[in-house]
């Protein structure tokens, strides 16, 4: 194990998090699994940072029983993340009520539905016809545009 | 820090037992068997945190495992709440 | 054709992410802050767990505006999510089991919580993370018997903004004695004694009530959501 | 102490792959959950107890919660 140490490992972790929790929000269209891709990325941003200081050996910044260590952790980091952590759980809590409210105000949770939807409602408003983007997805045109797609996957 | 042979056996039927909790995790056809996988991976993690503060030699790696071990009960439980639905 | 831009943007990230990683030394950065730290806190503030005198009494306004911010976002929550009708239907109760167990496993919660929030400052812990634990003790038996109404939203808001003045209060203290605001007073006791490093212990016990009773809160505010089925 | 650390990362990533592929929502949750619980025990591993406690309570406990209420009441509960 040369190439593969502890310090390593941990990095491609940290990542690999990060990287999967922005492919998730970058490809699918399920708001939820966006909110997923949320919470993977900002668990894989807390460990870079915690990473960053970080060195082999080194114990923890608590003392116990009057034995101090030659060498701690940098609590600074650390300090930063439980607060960023905490910070997390209410955005969460935030991102799911406002899901909820999506969910019963456009009856769908599919984000090109709701895009859609919105544009139509906007243009209703100012009593325009609806702009046809050139750029609209092949495969949206399959889905009627009424219909309430309950359990629809994500990518 | 050298490890001893019994606490290397220890070690390993953690990482055995986690890889099969793991498989279970990933190929379990229906919902209920991967909730129970994650389940039993958090009691797996929570037995590998006290042998963590084995191995660094620091009381204070308990308090996390007990944490643990109380707050991963309620998490299964919401999920089989909602798992279980307004069925009765 | 949305896939593949997708993809390649990824592509470009991770060859991105790499060459970070490649040029960038991390764990060998000089960081001169947390040593310093590490050299005077137990002296200065009388915690034995640095994170906990970092998060109190050298950035105590961060923990502030922290709680702020998850005040905040609890609020909008439950404003975003709104009132209940009154005709909306309730999951049944949980079987046997369950109900049972959150009965007995609601004061061991407590205890739990209690002691994590009152050790904050000796062993890893504190107002956060036994907050959780209180917030998940009173919400328990609602999971178990959705009908019982156990959090009562007036008495939460009312705790909550007693334990948020609490701990303003004591920052404004130091303030009339002509320190900094938030400084910890009173004495700094035995280094590893329950009963030390002076005002870190009432102040994580404001900041774990403000948490567990917001928490508990919104996850009232969430359950009393009506169900889609 | 390098395998250990190496299969706890090799499940916690195969879960966060887990987490966007899975069809049912509940599945990807319990999946989130295992991440949160190898991302604790790699804080233990970087000596970082409180961010470990805090990762526990929060990945674990709570925001599981969250996520169940939420997918209740959004009728996403269904099994596949």
């Amino acid at each position: 194990m040369d190439i593969l140490d502890n310090n390593t490992i941990l990095y491609i972790a940290a990542f690999g998090l990060m990287l999967i929790g922005i492919s998730g929000i970058v490809i699918s269209n399920h708001l939820m699994r966006i909110i997923f891709g949320i919470a993977l990325l900002e668990a894989g941003a807390n460990l870079l940072l915690l990473l960053s200081t970080y060195h082999e050996g080194a114990s923890a910044p608590i003392i116990v029983a009057d034995n101090i260590p030659t060498m701690m952790a940098d609590p600074v980091p650390q300090a930063l993340v439980l607060t960023a952590i905490v910070i997390g759980v209410g955005i969460l809590a935030l991102a799911l009520s406002l899901a909820i409210r999506v969910q019963r105000a456009y009856g769908t949770l599919d984000m090109r539905e709701v895009r859609l939807k919105l544009e139509q409602e906007i243009s209703d408003e100012a009593g325009i016809d609806m702009p046809s983007s050139s750029e609209k997805p092949d495969d949206i045109a399959k889905v009627p545009l009424n219909s309430v797609v309950q359990q629809e996957s994500g990518s | 820090m050298t490890i001893s042979t019994l606490e290397f056996i220890a070690i390993a039927l953690l990482l055995v037992g986690m890889g099969f909790s793991a498989i279970r995790l990933f190929l379990g056809p229906t919902t209920p068997d991967r909730v129970v996988a994650a389940d039993t991976l958090s009691v797996i993690t929570t037995a590998g945190l006290a042998g963590m503060a084995a191995y660094f030699n620091n009381p204070i790696y308990l308090d996390i495992a007990l944490v643990y071990g109380t707050l991963a009960f309620v998490g299964t439980v919401a999920i089989a709440r909602a798992i279980e639905g307004n069925q009765k | 054709m949305r896939r593949f831009t997708a993809a390649l943007f990824l592509l470009g990230l991770g060859v991105m992410i790499a060459a970070i990683y490649q040029h960038i030394d991390f764990s060998n950065t000089a960081v001169n802050a947390g040593q310093a730290i590490n050299a005077v806190a137990a002296e200065e503030t009388g915690a034995a767990n640095f994170v906990t005198s970092v998060v109190l009494a050298y950035r105590g306004i961060d923990t502030l505006l922290e709680l702020t911010i998850l005040f905040t976002a609890a609020m909008i929550g439950g404003m975003v999510l709104g009132r209940r009708r009154v005709d909306a239907p309730r999951d049944p109760d949980a079987g046997f089991i369950l109900r049972t167990g959150a009965d007995l496993l609601f004061p061991l919660l407590l205890v739990v919580g209690l002691y994590i929030i009152l050790h904050g400052h000796l062993t890893p812990g504190g107002g956060f993370q036994g907050g959780v634990i209180l917030a998940a003790a009173f919400f328990l038996p609602l999971l178990a018997r959705p009908g019982i109404t156990l959090i009562d939203q007036r008495v939460v808001s009312l705790v909550e903004g007693l334990a948020g003045a609490t701990f303003i209060i004591i920052g404004l203290l130091a303030m009339f004695d002509g320190k900094e605001f938030l400084t910890p007073l009173l004495d700094k006791g035995e280094l590893g004694a329950l009963i030390s490093a002076g005002t870190l212990p009432i102040l994580y016990l404001a900041v774990g009530i403000k948490v567990g009773s917001e928490l508990a809160g919104l996850l009232a505010h969430l359950a009393e959501a009506e169900a889609l089925d | 102490m390098e395998a250990v650390v190496l299969v706890v990362v090799i499940v916690m990533l195969l879960s966060a792959v887990a987490v966007l592929l899975f069809k049912d929502f509940l599945a990807a949750l319990a999946a989130m959950s295992v991440v949160s619980l190898g991302l604790s025990f790699l804080f233990v591993v970087v000596r970082a107890p409180d961010v470990a406690m805090t990762e526990a309570a929060i990945g674990a406990g709570l925001s599981s919660l969250l996520f169940a209420l939420a997918l209740r009441r959004l009728g996403l509960w269904r099994g596949q």
